[in-house]
């Protein structure tokens, strides 16, 4: 299963809820404002350094470059997709979930 | 046949009525959905639990001048939409029980039509294994 | 594959309506088959022909009419989402007495029903909202 | 006391729209000025003409055009917001090379100086946003 | 100074923004979704509560009703105003400040 | 004389740029703001603040298809926009600091127009005390 995040964790409880719904091997992409939780340095750092013990995360490179955010600088474990990358995740799961 | 396929349909509602029209737009996917006979669920998760607030009260004309649209809510068991999921972890942080929650039923026609109640209050884990039974998942 | 993609939010207000169109363009040059895109909630604002964007901005009913003409698509617009907002076809326009109407070339106007339809026939169901 | 009123949201889909007219009647009905309303970014399509809403609902356009018209309101759509957006008056159509407009009676298009011009000129400016 | 809040602070971070920098003395307003913070035994409780000692809070009784939710339920020390009200407060303070 | 009249404008920045369009449009009312001679002043708090991130690459044509406004930003200082004010907290629970902003100056005329940073990190209470003194405050 995979769930996508558009929203900003400083702005909005999106991310938070998705981790608490979402269950061990699943993927979760970051994407549009979503893309701040993936940093290194954040208040967020340790919610997806744990979450990453039992789930796939994924950032999506042209949101993040977009914003001046560097790929360089993503949590370790997190990898990081482009648009292409996007569709073969939608493929690779069974449903896709937006947590809007 | 195509007509036959039926597939888990799933509704998350997340956000607050009336603030956006997010809520009622969703139920009227639900309402045209039910026409189509699929498996049908509606989950409530965070503020998606106030759209169940019973009591609700405004009109176009007084109040916040919007539409009440709730006791749509109430006519889904007619639709047999009657899978209803509350999350208890977010009625429990917003001070709400099962109590202020409209009485959604329906009758079930595998037990001489008895009114059965619609809502299942639930824990994060069914939750989770819901949505993990689901093929298509709609979010609003 | 075959994808269904629900577009929630207005041109340029949201980035949800750019993602869509980069998700469905993307898929789509992978070989993919977009099976239906469906505009609802503010959504319906993509489809007006009437937009005139900066000149160095992105025109996005365009990049829709031209992806859509390009592959095919049947790009729907929810009626009832569209007639709250403002947003007609011509039929429309008339059947409503409205003097004009705003709906670019290669959208089509239609029910809600259209978006459960594309949640059967489709193996994916994509939602970008805000 | 004169008050200024800043529109971000367009109609329905944000209670925004709503409260922003809400707050304007009240207002006025206390017997306060209201020397401009301004509709910025989603805000302009709340300016729409073509707006068919259910029956039982408010006409969100209609509400604003006839406040309008009893107080004689400046209602000022952003020229920049309703380009991008496809709200055209008739000149703006024109000059566009648009075959239709959509922007309701009372409303007039200007530039974003009529919004700062309303923030000095007005007591107070309320924003009403998402 | 006034300002308003018309976000769920369960949804958005918009309440405990605004209360980190509202002055004491300062007046607050909650509408819209923002009304779902003025309710006694949420998990903003004691933030309201903290928040009364020195600001004044006000919410928007349509908007409390619209929801189904009880004026007689709201926390103690909150007032409760009409669009009317609204309107006397935009009056009674020199600015207003969104907090979108 | 009206025309006279110079009031404290204050602009508040909350949102990201790009996810929604506010970073952007709020920019435009900067820059025609500028032109009637009022004493502005920008604030950029929590995710407002990622809207001064150097280092943005997006064009119409690439990457994530949306013009790269950010070298507006740039201009303010020519606009006599010179008071920007972000917030220490914000930034820190980003992992943000000074270093990740886009240099935003100023040339000083009362100072022999030496060139000056326009970007004051600064903490709650300065900002708390810098609403209170405004007169109009634009929140996007």
């Amino acid at each position: 299963m995979l769930h996508t995040i558009n929203k900003s964790p400083f702005e909005t409880n999106s991310l938070e809820t998705c981790l608490r719904f979402a269950r061990a091997g699943h993927s979760v992409l970051l994407f549009e404002d979503g893309i701040y939780g993936a940093f290194k340095g954040t208040r967020f750092e340790s919610l997806i350094t744990d979450s990453l013990k039992s789930k796939n995360i994924y950032v999506l490179v042209p949101d993040v470059e977009a914003r001046g955010m560097r790929t360089d600088n993503v949590i370790d474990g997190i990898k990081t997709v482009d648009y292409a990358g996007f569709v073969d995740l939608t493929v690779d799961n069974k449903t896709v979930q937006a947590w809007l | 046949m195509e007509d036959e396929v039926i597939k888990k349909f799933l509704y998350v509602n997340r956000k607050a009525p009336y603030g956006t029209i997010y809520a009622l737009e969703s139920l009227e996917v639900v309402l045209i959905g039910a026409a189509f006979d699929q498996d049908v669920s509606l989950a409530f998760i965070d503020d998606g639990v106030y759209q169940l607030k019973k009591d609700q009260k405004t009109s176009v004309d007084s109040g916040a001048g919007m539409k009440n649209f709730s006791k749509t809510y109430l006519a889904l068991g007619d639709y047999d939409v009657n899978k209803i999921y509350v999350d208890k972890a977010s009625l429990d942080e917003r001070g709400l029980t099962a109590d202020d929650l409209m009485e959604l039923v329906y009758e079930d026609e595998d037990d001489d039509y008895k009114e059965k109640s619609s809502i299942s209050i639930v824990n994060q884990e069914e939750i989770a294994q819901l949505m993990e039974q689901q093929d298509v998942v709609l979010s609003f | 594959m075959k994808f269904g993609i629900l577009v929630n939010e207005g041109p340029y207000q949201h980035q949800s309506s750019d993602s869509a169109y980069q998700f469905t363009k993307a898929a789509l040059e992978k070989g993919h088959e977009i099976f239906r895109v469906f505009f609802y909630h503010d959504g319906v604002n993509n489809a007006s022909r009437l937009m005139v964007p900066p000149q160095d901005d992105r025109n996005i009913v365009n990049r829709w009419t031209e992806l859509g003409k390009k592959y095919n698509l049947d790009l729907v617009v929810c009626i009832a989402a569209a007639q709250r907002r403002g947003m007609l076809d011509e039929n429309e326009a008339k059947r409503q007495g409205k003097d004009a109407s705003n709906i670019a070339e290669g959208f089509h106007i239609s029910g809600l029903g259209q978006l459960i339809e594309a949640g059967i026939k489709s193996e994916r169901l994509v939602v970008f909202g805000d």
